[in-house]
């Protein structure tokens, strides 16, 4: 019984993003684990307070650059319910749309990361490569595969045409296609063996811990903020996935379908955009406080914004859905687990390390 | 060119470390791996060991906490060496030049051999910025090694008489500062 | 009926032996790339790999290190010759082992929590494969009342006539050799960088790229001695290149479909299907001799 | 494992995904934002508002000598600048700026031609 200690990261090859776990071992058995952060706080919170809010759309996408689309629209919802503004009916489709796009390419993205780190390299590649034509739909929407700039204050900055939307239609039926093609893959024997009854989260923990987002759902607990009709989402139809699992299996099966229900959702918009004005200008002062909250593909992301009057915002704090899930991840590290399953457990509530320390 | 000088260009090791992006970057680095670009055709593996590396890629900004931890990436590369830096925080800071943790881009802390703009650059840029440093590391085995000019870019419009067909920035005469006074070029 | 390879032979065969493996190497990553849908890497990458950690400055923290990773690629090289000249398997398997010794002593010898579990992992893996391949010697050597190599070539049907179900275990061997999935466990990229190889670096780490090579050599001969064709030496070079060639694509084709497993996974998986089928094939073996000898 | 299976071999005998690209480019999409570019330089009346709305600060404009400067390197391509311009001057191209071995700035300047009015002058 020798207790070591490794430290896994910052510079780690499973993730992309630098945290550092130092983890104390008995052989291979994990009895300890305790996150280090702060490799990747920038300040960015004090930068909302010293620049234009207009420029302020751009931070708040490079807050995070895997769900820039989120981050933008709970900026702008803010300062829009300071101004007394409110979008354009066309303008909250198309950032549903966006948004719907983010969460196809986020979750695409994180299958992918965690076929990498179990050692299946063929499917990350093989769901990488699908999710690349999710990004050449975005960059012919947005004119960027990574950072839309779609969302302004009042609307959104860009108009879609019949011609993009009817692609976008093609990129669907393309996306849904190649889905249905690697589904069998999950019930793989040696993926199963990996991730079923790893990272147990039970429905009472996740809630003690405050559990967000696929994590919350895939411990059977029905929370998607997209239910409270933000945006779009009040005119479409949609049941939040959820799942009873409470493991690591679970969560990958609350994506799989998510990924299924937001092409759905992108029909819907299509079926339903309306026609009309993209952007309200307002040169209202931003007066009071706001608070915004978007579902993010990781979970429920929540900004709070106060104003006074002047041309610059006094403060905007930002929790993201990453933060909220640090706390059921260290229950579910805190459990006993092998080393070979702690990249498992991390992958499995998507870490997304740069929101979270902004 | 000996064997060892040729297979230096066909077998790049990279690493790839993040100092304070926002994902952007890596992301695009790891679609580089993927098979729409496959970066592998050139012989570049991702290894996630400085001791088995030969290209640092830096994304983002260094800030006061991963600066220890680039330099010591940095120091425990074998040589020769090539970093790269991606991205607009990655040369510069880019948007977050204004936040109080960010120092500036990874020149700050280590010798940077490529800068690779955008933001974040798309997989095309990043391949070229790796094929540009290897060209570096060519011409430095072979001793053709120019320092590059470091003075702005200057493209000329004419304004008063007819638009002559404006130069781009291919074959612009580098001017020595800013500020100098512009060169009054009448005919 | 008695084949012997010529001296000159064995000689050649022992020089091109790291190369046999290194090109056998470079099909692999190509192919794989075939199979994810890309491109991928010269068939000379590893080639091109090795020489350039050759050029590479060296940081060793430790000079044992050193003295370890010599010892394994000595010890393989030794075993190589050996095989190439018709030596005893058991002798062979033997200095594999030791060789594995040497390299997990290697990744013992630096204070590395990485390396530590990847010293830990290849002796997991020793305890996976070495019973299989211990017996699977065993029972070519039950077969040919030897163990020398050139023994089989005295048979009077190729050994996979007779006992099948081996090599079918030693697969399992493969698998873990070739560091592939699902038995990657060791050097796992993704949980312990490169496992025992984390320091290493330079003409080192191209040493034990090297000795990857002749293990990729050794395993697949061993393998390939199952379809030697007796007492004609052209159809046995033949259908033991095409024999080699066919396992490492089965062993490709695994890699694709599997994710890694753990290794307890990997321990009961060995032992259940490894040493099964061996013991199987040799009982069956043993009953129809005797009802043969019996009628 | 049978639906893996499927899939590389199907990949076997498929064309490659890959683009290849430095041999073979593909062109940008239309409106992508890949660089910005002063491309109508001779309107440009030096009103500032391109650098004023510049989210990174990467454009400085020289009024005095009539010159307007862009740390490519710190741009990040949103378009805010091309929207602000009162004369059009700034586009957004599709192709992105090159890798480089320096950092340099790109000066766009207007240079009198035919000097009826010299620029110290005017």
């Amino acid at each position: 019984m020798v207790k070591s200690t490794i430290t896994f990261g910052p510079q780690h090859p499973v993730f992309p993003e630098p945290i550092q776990f130092i983890l104390k071992v008995v052989d291979e058995k994990v009895v300890l684990a305790e996150p280090q952060i702060g490799y990747v706080h920038r300040g960015i919170e004090k930068a909302f307070e010293l620049n234009d809010p207009k420029d302020n759309i751009f931070l708040a996408e490079r807050i995070c650059g895997i769900c820039p689309a989120p981050h933008t629209t709970a900026y702008v919802r803010g300062v829009e319910s300071l101004m007394g503004i409110e979008a354009p009916p066309r303008a909250k489709y198309i950032r549903t749309i966006m948004n719907e796009l983010n969460r196809i390419h986020s979750h695409i993205l994180w299958a992918g990361l965690l076929g990498d780190a179990i050692g299946f390299e063929s499917y990350f590649m093989q769901t990488w490569n699908y999710r690349e034509k999710v990004l050449d739909a975005i960059e012919k929407i947005s004119g960027h595969r990574v950072t839309y700039a779609m969302n302004a204050i009042g609307g959104v900055r860009r108009d879609m045409t019949n011609e993009q939307l009817r692609g976008l239609e093609k990129t669907m039926d393309y996306v849904e296609s190649s889905l249905e093609n690697i589904e069998d893959v999950m019930k793989d024997y040696t993926i199963k063996k990996r991730t079923q009854g790893i990272g147990i989260l039970t429905e009472e923990e996740a809630r003690r811990d405050g559990a967000v987002g696929p994590t919350a759902r895939a411990s059977g607990i029905s929370q998607d903020l997209r239910t409270s009709g933000y945006d779009a989402y009040g005119d479409l139809k949609f049941e939040p996935v959820v799942v009873n699992n409470c493991d690591s299996y679970g969560r990958f099966a609350v994506r799989w379908q998510e990924l299924k229900q937001s092409i759905d959702l992108i029909r819907q918009c299509i079926v339903k955009m309306p026609s009309g004005e993209i952007l309200t200008k307002s040169n209202n002062p931003m007066n009071g406080e706001a608070i915004s909250r978007v579902e993010a593909p990781r979970g429920e992301l929540f900004y709070y914004i106060k104003g006074n009057g002047s041309k610059k915002l006094e403060r905007v704090k930002v929790r993201t859905p990453t933060f909220a899930n640090i706390i059921p991840t260290v229950t579910m590290l805190s459990k006993g687990c092998q080393v070979a399953d702690v990249s498992v457990i991390v992958l499995s509530m998507d870490p997304c390390i740069s929101c979270t320390e902004r | 060119m000996g064997i060892v000088e040729k297979s230096r260009l066909k077998s790049p090791w990279i690493l790839h470390y993040d100092c304070s992006s926002c994902n952007g970057c890596d992301i695009e680095i790891l679609a580089c791996l993927t098979p729409y670009y496959d970066i592998e055709r050139f012989g570049i593996l991702s290894k996630g060991n400085p001791k088995h590396s030969d290209v640092l890629l830096v994304t983002g900004g260094v800030n006061h906490r991963n600066k220890t931890v680039l330099k010591n990436l940095y120091d425990q590369m074998p040589a020769p060496k090539v970093v790269i830096a991606i991205g607009a925080c990655g040369s510069t800071g880019g948007i977050f030049h204004n936040c109080y943790n960010i120092l500036g881009g990874a020149d700050k802390i280590v010798p940077v051999d490529v800068y690779v703009p955008g933001c974040p650059p798309r997989p095309e840029a990043i391949i070229d910025g790796v094929v540009k440093a290897l060209d570096k590391l060519k011409h430095l085995q072979n001793g053709t090694w120019k320092e590059p000019e470091t003075g702005p870019i200057v493209v000329e419009t004419a304004v008063g008489a007819k638009p002559a067909p404006a130069a781009k920035y291919a074959n612009a005469a580098p001017a020595p500062t800013l500020n100098s006074q512009p060169t009054n070029k009448e005919a | 009926m008695n084949f012997q390879p010529s001296i000159l032979f064995s000689i050649l065969l022992s020089i091109a032996a790291p190369f046999i493996g290194m090109l056998i190497l470079g099909f692999d990553r190509k192919i794989t790339a075939r199979m994810q849908n890309r491109v991928g890497p010269p068939i000379l990458q590893p080639f091109y790999d090795v020489v350039k950690l050759f050029g590479k400055s060296e940081l060793m923290v430790k000079k044992a290190q050193i003295l370890f990773a010599l010892m394994f690629v000595g010890t393989l090289l030794l075993s190589t010759v050996l095989l190439c000249f018709g030596g005893d398997l058991l002798v062979i398997f033997f200095l594999i082992s030791t060789g594995m010794i040497f390299y997990t002593l290697g990744a013992y010898s630096v204070k590395s929590g990485f390396s530590f579990i990847g010293g830990n992992r290849e002796l997991y893996q020793m305890l996976a494969y070495e019973p299989i391949f211990m017996l699977t010697v065993f029972s070519v050597g039950l077969i040919t009342k030897s163990f020398r190599v050139d023994q089989i070539f005295g048979l009077e049907v190729p050994l996979v006539a007779i006992i099948p179900l081996p090599l079918v275990s030693m697969m399992i061997v493969f698998l873990i050799k070739m560091q592939k999935s699902p038995f990657d466990i060791s050097t796992a990229h993704t949980e312990i960088i490169s496992g025992p190889m984390i320091e290493y670096s330079g003409g080192y780490l191209a040493l034990l790229k090297i000795a990857h090579w002749y293990e990729i050599f050794l395993v697949i001969g061993i393998m390939s001695l199952f379809f030697v064709v007796p007492g004609n030496p052209v159809l046995t070079v033949v259908s033991m290149a095409a024999a080699g060639l066919a396992i490492y694509f089965v062993s490709i084709i695994i890699d694709n479909v599997t994710a890694r497993v753990h290794w307890n996974t990997m321990l009961r998986l060995s032992a259940a299907i490894g040493i099964t089928l061996i013991v199987v094939n040799v009982a069956i073996v043993y009953i129809v001799a005797y009802i043969a000898g019996g009628a | 494992m049978p639906g893996m299976l499927k899939i590389i071999f199907g990949n076997l005998f498929k064309k490659r995904a890959t683009r290849l690209y430095p041999f073979e480019k593909r062109a940008p999409f239309e409106n992508a934002r890949g660089s910005m570019d002063f491309a109508h330089m001779e309107n440009c009346i030096f009103c500032n508002l391109c650098a004023k709305n510049c989210p990174p600060k990467a454009i400085t404009v020289d009024r005095a000598n009539k010159r307007n400067a862009l740390d490519p390197l710190r741009c990040i391509q949103c378009g805010v600048c091309a929207e602000a311009c009162p004369k059009k001057v700034i586009e957004m191209r599709g192709q992105y700026n090159e890798p480089c071995y320096a950092k340099r700035t790109h000066v766009a300047a207007q240079v009198v031609k035919c000097a009826q009015t010299p620029p110290e002058q005017k």
